[in-house]
């Protein structure tokens, strides 16, 4: 049988799960190895039998912590899927205030009504069976995993960081044309996009294993950034903290 | 044989002639300050001669950063079958350094057992050296690969205003030049280049050693301070080693169709400076420690291949300190191990 | 131009797996499980006890597995896998009847010839029995080639021991000495208690006449060779196989290197003497 | 239905997360909102202290569907403020990615969200075996839209290379010519979509209310316009878009709502139709033709029309300045960006209507507060206006036929939930 699978969406821009639907060329064929049996953004009917559910977005309300913990309980298997899952993505970076503090600023006194806590990915709340990274997930990357899914392997992400992709493409370096790039540190698996693109690596796909983060600070401040800068440059997908909440 | 010289109008007529029968891929200016590539050539005038290095090296046009070794269909039972893909190609103007890569891949490839990929595309392909210009990290002087006496068809020394005095290196080189009217070289053409070349043997970056020594250097060095040192700042990002002209090591991958019909098994570069190298299924991670894997590198290129094959399986070129972030040196690492082995400490640490 | 240098011939096939029947399978506990494999022409592998082949599962990948039986007139071998990744896992997923790819034999083996007039020591740590096995059945059916057998077979739990139904035929008709070790305690248990090593002080060996073949965990082998040498044993009379992460099995990839050697082309095989001086091999 | 309550828990195939709730006493609506329920990510309150070039990468995170409009109201903020003056490659190439993104959004929309209402299906996967070439038709057009931003900025959900100034690296001319020809090809395509839905019933109903969308005086605005036009005929400069539109909050939503000085107004295809129609192509005005969109439409559930008609619109922009690109000789730029403190306002016309951003930058170019005004946010107000009228009109059929329609008028809006709960405005002091 196939695997019945749903797609849930929590605080996020729902990219991850548009971005399912821009493997254009692949649907049909993904149709083929699974069924869609729940997705709010493409679909009315519901389902609570699911094998796998890929779940977008990070936990930012207690609201969001109990609906999880549901999904939790219906699914065999629990991918997150993309950065906000993942890392928090940029919704951590409200983190960086007090929760009172930022309805306040930005409800003003009737802020107190309003459901918020700091954000969190998936792991910190439940199980994750796979974390797929990415700002958005790399089509590529999701393909693969639902393939290898279906053939009962154990999707894998390398733990080799951007600039091993970006050499393998044969880029020049950002760093020779001037810019700073989170490459030497951040997660491989996008195909090095954005130093192919001309642009500099933003760490969208969290760290590898081990970074060198000193080492890297020290290179970044070597070519130019200020101290402000380069938490910049390691927070901007990667705020979340865990001894922060 | 009498040397001749082929002017700018010559190389260009030269590469057009190339064109007619092979793929010709030469040295490209890329975007950003002093950065060069290995292109296909789709305008002789856009080839760029007078360079520094390469991003990534020749090896690629004979060991792609990624193909396919074997295409099967499933089914029962399943029909596997190799791919082999080569194709007639020149690379035109390349280093002497490079060329010293090249060999060396062609010995570790054909050692033993003999990757038919990599010995399919090689049959297929024609050199033409040029000489170099030396930048602020290359050593290749240091190395002994500052010029080369074969490994090329032909090879081309800069007489200056894009003119070259002609080397041939074997007889299709020699065919290549057939319809080009060359003049002969004179004397003092002949002379300035040579002098170049001689003085080419002494460059900045040195080793303090006599280079056939090296691997005598490397004895009981397991355990030197030196490499804890050099690998503090290292990412572990592979840059080095994946730019490195003598590198050679593949992970190999399965591709499968999502129809579930076909599959590929594809090979990428892989570089033994990347954390999950040496892991085994076990999890157990053989090379755990940054400076275990630069302490690997360095061993493996100046110590194990050459005193299995009786070359350096390093050409000086540079790349990897060049490219690499915080500028980790084997000319530093290698002074520091011999400094150290001459008795004195660690310089510097 | 390049090539002045090969001296080989082409091997074209060097990376495509040959289609291979699986024969029999016969599960050996909840980890490991035992396939009997058949080329489809029934051509004979032509492999030495210790030498490895690489198995690929279609669709799923590649993996080196030690062949774990002696050659033998039907052209059969065996593999016994443990279940750890994508490979091992798929392998644990057969059934019999299916085809799967070979590419192989890889490495050195044991040098069985060398081996010859020796007693031996037979020492396996966990899922290291297995290619000892090949050796074990390669021994029984040259059995007068050599002289005394002692078979230390060390396990964790008595749940986890391998190839329980040949035990006692490697005993009778093998005429060897089989001794048993599970790590710790255990109820149902009435045997030896103990690391591996716990089986030495009994041991009487002539260390003149003695060749120990040791595999295992990277963990036992410091111990096991410590106590081999406190037997007397020569380190060249010390001979172990090594494992490591491995793509090629041709001395290409690189990944298998351990100082200046290849697992894939040098070994596994290796005497202690060749690997002491080596930091990256135990 | 004469007594009863409605709730739609989870509004489906729309972006985000909201609920409808309609609470009937004896023929007499005693309660209809729609309630917003996605978890706000203060946006505003994230892009304090970050740095004047990580807005655009921040702020296209706001949506997954409009990324690109994001990031094009983002820099046309900060080129406003940094007094920039982008060339004219790269206007030209940003035309054609703004273009894609449109035409992949209404793509989208209609096929994806919108049409299985109108074909009686729960979603568009049963769609796959009873009528297999539209869907591989939609397939078709949005790979190909989601190309033309793919080709050149890396990505079409949050571009990679799509900058202040310029692109730091340029489509080859192959890249472009391929896409041109792609579009050429898929002219077909679009005249089937015009067709298809010529030959759908879209439901009657009529509200009069304001439109608002950009102007420009050279072109049909979509990347950027000059002022705020208004189909009660006045005209906003951009920068005054305070003075026209004015948000506040409602307690049952976590998206701010807006209104003008008339009160409640819509944005979007519609909009921009009603406003604009004259700029648009020949070939477009004839597909609104085709499709029985006339100037002004006051009925909401036309957006879907307008929206394909935008969509043969963009593709034929998009060729002209792929053409035009083809003709050039791509130039590499500086783009280097002198920094000082200043105000950035800036609005693009994304697929849901006009996207207003607007930081406010210190010396070192550090972002000290931020304002984002959302199209969706600026509609909710309209479509609950267009609720409370459409209710009655329908009280009398069946609870599921009056859900179903409900749900169809939201979906017809094409709401952008994700992206409207992020218009709180930070005041920082
Ligand atoms: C000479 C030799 C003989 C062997 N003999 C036997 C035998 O007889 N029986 C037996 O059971 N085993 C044997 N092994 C071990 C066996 O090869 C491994 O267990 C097997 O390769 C696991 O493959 P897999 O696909 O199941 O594992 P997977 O874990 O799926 O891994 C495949 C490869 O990927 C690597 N890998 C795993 N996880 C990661 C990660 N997170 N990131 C990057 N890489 C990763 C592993 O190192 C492995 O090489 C032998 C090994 C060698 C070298
Ligand atoms: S551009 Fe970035 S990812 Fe690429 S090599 Fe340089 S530092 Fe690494
Ligand atoms: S290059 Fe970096 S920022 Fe870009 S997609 Fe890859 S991981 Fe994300
Ligand atoms: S030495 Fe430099 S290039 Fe090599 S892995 Fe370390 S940091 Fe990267």
């Amino acid at each position: 049988m196939k695997p019945r699978v749903a797609v849930f969406s929590f605080t996020s821009c729902e990219g991850c799960s548009l971005a399912i639907l821009e493997c254009e060329n692949e649907l049909l064929d993904v149709i083929n190895l699974v069924d869609f049996v729940r997705w709010r953004e493409a679909m009315t009917e519901t389902s609570d039998e699911i094998d796998i559910a890929f779940v977008d977005g990070s936990i930012s309300t207690h609201e969001d912590v109990r609906k999880l913990q549901e999904i939790r309980e219906m699914s065999k298997m629990l991918i997150a899927l993309g950065a906000c899952a993942h890392t928090t993505c940029i919704t951590g970076l409200k983190n960086r205030f007090g929760m009172s503090q930022v309805k306040e600023i930005v409800y003003g006194p009737d802020g107190a009504q309003f459901d918020t806590i700091p954000a969190r990915p998936l792991r910190a709340v439940v199980p994750v069976d796979f974390e797929l990274p990415g700002c958005p997930i790399d089509r590529g990357e999701f393909l693969r995993c639902v393939r290898d899914l279906a053939l009962g392997k154990k999707p894998k992400l390398p733990n080799y960081p951007v600039c091993v992709e970006c050499k393998r493409k044969g880029n020049v370096c950002v760093f020779f044309k001037g810019m700073k790039c989170m490459g030497p540190v951040a997660r491989a698996g996008c195909g090095a996009l954005c130093p192919s693109f001309g642009d500099y690596c933003e760490a969208c796909r969290g760290f590898v294993d081990n970074p060198n983060e000193e080492s890297h600070k020290e290179t970044l401040t070597e070519h130019g950034l200020t101290v402000q800068e380069v938490m910049n440059y390691f927070t901007l997908f990667n705020a979340y903290d865990e001894s922060q909440i | 044989m009498t040397v001749r010289v082929i002017d700018k109008q010559g190389v260009r007529r030269l590469v057009e002639n190339l064109q007619q029968e092979a793929k010709v891929v030469a040295p490209h200016r890329r975007e950003g300050e002093n950065q060069w590539a290995f292109q296909e050539v789709t305008d002789p005038d856009q080839i760029c001669l007078e360079y520094v290095t390469t991003c990534l090296p020749p090896k690629e046009f004979a060991f792609p950063t990624r193909e396919t070794l074997v295409r099967y269909r499933l089914g029962d039972p399943f029909a596997a079958e190799a791919v082999i893909q080569a194709e007639p190609i020149v690379l035109f103007g390349v280093h002497p350094c490079d060329i010293y890569g090249l060999q060396c891949l062609d010995i570790a490839y054909c050692d033993e057992h003999c990757d038919p990929n990599w010995v399919a595309r090689r049959a297929q392909m024609r050199i033409v050296g040029v000489d170099c210009i030396p930048d602020e990290w290359c050593f290749c002087a240091a190395m002994g690969t500052a010029t080369v006496d074969s490994g090329f068809d032909l090879f081309l020394n800069a007489l200056g205003d894009g003119a070259y005095l002609v080397e041939v290196g074997t007889e299709a080189g020699e065919k290549m030049l057939a319809g080009l009217e060359l003049r002969e070289a004179t004397a003092a053409e002949i002379a300035a280049v040579k002098k170049r070349l001689t003085q080419r043997i002494k460059r900045e970056r040195q080793i303090e050693e006599d280079t056939r020594n090296l691997p005598l250097r490397f004895t009981g060095k397991a355990q030197s301070p030196v490499w804890e040192k050099h690998a503090e700042r290292c990412y572990s990002c592979g840059t080095c080693v994946l730019v490195c002209p003598t590198c050679i090591c593949f992970d190999v991958v399965d591709e499968v169709s999502l129809d579930l019909q076909e599959g590929t098994r594809d090979r990428v570069w892989d570089g033994c400076m990347l954390e999950d190298f040496a892991v085994v299924a076990s999890g157990e991670n053989f090379r755990e420690e940054r400076f275990q894997r630069l302490r690997h590198r360095h061993f493996r290129k100046y110590a194990y291949l050459f005193t299995k094959y009786g070359r350096p399986y390093c050409c000086g070129c540079g790349r990897c300190v060049r490219q690499c972030l915080v500028h980790i040196d084997p000319v530093a690492i290698l002074n520091d191990l011999i400094a150290e082995s001459k008795g004195g400490a660690t310089r510097g640490a | 131009m390049a090539l002045e240098l090969c001296q080989c011939e082409r091997e074209s096939d060097l990376y495509v797996p040959r289609p291979t029947r699986v024969t029999r399978v016969k599960p050996q506990t909840t980890l490991e499980t035992m396939i009997t494999l058949q080329f489809l022409d029934g051509a004979d592998l032509g492999h030495r006890p210790g030498q490895f082949v690489q198995v690929f599962i279609p669709a799923i990948g590649e993996a080196p597995i030690s062949i774990c039986s002696a050659p033998n007139p039907e052209n059969t071998f065996d593999l016994c896998v443990r279940k750890l990744g994508d490979v091992t896992s798929a392998i644990h997923r057969l059934q019999g009847g299916e085809v799967i790819g070979i590419r192989g034999p890889f490495g050195n083996g044991f040098d069985m010839e060398a081996l010859q007039g020796h007693d031996l020591l037979i020492v396996g740590g966990g899922i290291g029995l297995v290619p000892l096995r090949g050796v074990i059945q390669y021994v029984a059916q040259h059995r007068e080639d050599y002289g005394e057998v002692t078979i230390l077979y060390g396990f964790k739990t008595p749940a986890e021991q391998l190839f329980r139904d040949e035990l006692d035929s490697w005993v009778t008709e093998g005429q060897m000495d089989l001794r048993l070790t599970v790590d710790r305690p255990h109820p149902d248990w009435s045997g030896h208690v103990g690391v591996i090593t716990t089986l030495f002080p009994d041991l009487k060996l002539n260390p003149q006449r003695t060749k120990a073949l040791v595999v295992g965990p990277p963990i036992m082998y410091q111990f096991v060779i410590t106590e081999c040498r406190l037997k007397g044993l020569a380190d060249d009379n010390i001979i172990l196989s090594l494992e490591r992460r491995m793509r090629c099995g041709v001395g290409k990839c690189g990944h298998c290197q351990i100082n200046n050697k290849y697992v894939c082309m040098d070994g596994p095989v290796f005497t202690f003497s060749e690997v002491k001086h080596m930091w990256e091999a135990i | 239905m004469n007594t009863g309550k409605i709730e739609v828990h989870e509004v489906t195939r729309v972006e985000g997360h909201g609920n409808i709730i309609l609470n009937v006493k004896e023929g007499k609506i005693e309660e209809l909102r729609l309630e917003i329920t996605e978890s706000p990510r203060f946006f505003e309150a994230m892009l304090i202290g970050r740095k004047w070039y990580e807005a655009t990468h921040l702020t296209c995170r706001i949506c997954g569907i409009c990324s690109i409009g994001h990031s094009s109201a983002s820099i046309n903020a900060l080129e406003n403020g940094l007094g920039i003056v982008p060339s004219e490659q790269t206007m030209r190439l940003r035309r054609v990615i703004h273009a894609g993104e449109t035409l992949q959004s209404h793509v989208l929309h209609v096929y994806f969200l919108a049409a299985p209402d109108l074909l009686g299906v729960p979603s568009v996967f049963p769609l796959v075996s009873t009528h297999g070439e539209v869907v591989k038709r939609a397939l078709r057009l949005k790979r190909l839209a989601n190309d033309m931003c793919c080709d050149i900025v890396g990505r079409h959900i949050h571009a990679c290379s799509f900058r202040v100034k310029g692109f730091p690296k340029l489509p080859t001319k192959e890249t472009l010519a391929a896409l041109r020809d792609r579009l050429v090809a898929a002219i077909p395509d679009l005249q089937a979509t015009v067709e298809l839905i010529a030959s759908l019933q879209l439901p009657h109903f009529e509200r009069e209310t304001e439109y608002l969308a950009l102007y420009h005086p050279d072109e049909y605005a979509m990347y950027t316009g000059q002022v705020i036009r208004s189909t009660r005929g006045t005209e906003t400069p951009l920068y005054d878009y305070k003075h026209k539109i004015q948000e506040y909050v409602v307690p049952h939503s976590h998206a701010k709502h807006a209104e003008s000085e008339f009160g409640a107004y819509m944005v979007g295809a519609l909009a921009r139709f009603n406003n604009n129609h004259e700029q648009l192509r020949p070939e477009a005005q004839e597909a609104a033709e085709t499709m029985g969109l006339q100037p002004i439409c006051y009925n909401p559930f036309m957006n879907n029309v307008a929206q394909i008609v935008e969509c043969v619109h963009c593709a034929l922009v998009a060729l002209d300045e792929l053409n035009a690109l083809l003709d050039m000789d791509l130039q590499e730029e500086d783009l280097t960006v002198p920094v000082k403190a200043c105000r950035c306002v800036g609005a693009s016309e994304v697929p849901r209507g006009t996207l207003y951003h607007e930081y406010n930058l210190d010396s070192e170019g550090f972002i000290t507060s931020a304002n984002l005004i959302i199209p969706t946010a600026q509609n909710l107000n309209n479509l609950e206006h267009d609720m409370h009228r459409l209710v009655p009109q329908i009280l009398d059929q069946e609870p599921d036929d009056i859900r179903q329609t409900l749900e169809m008028l939201v979906r017809a809006y094409d709401p952008c939930i994700s992206c409207a709960t992020h218009l709180l405005e930070v005041k920082f002091v």
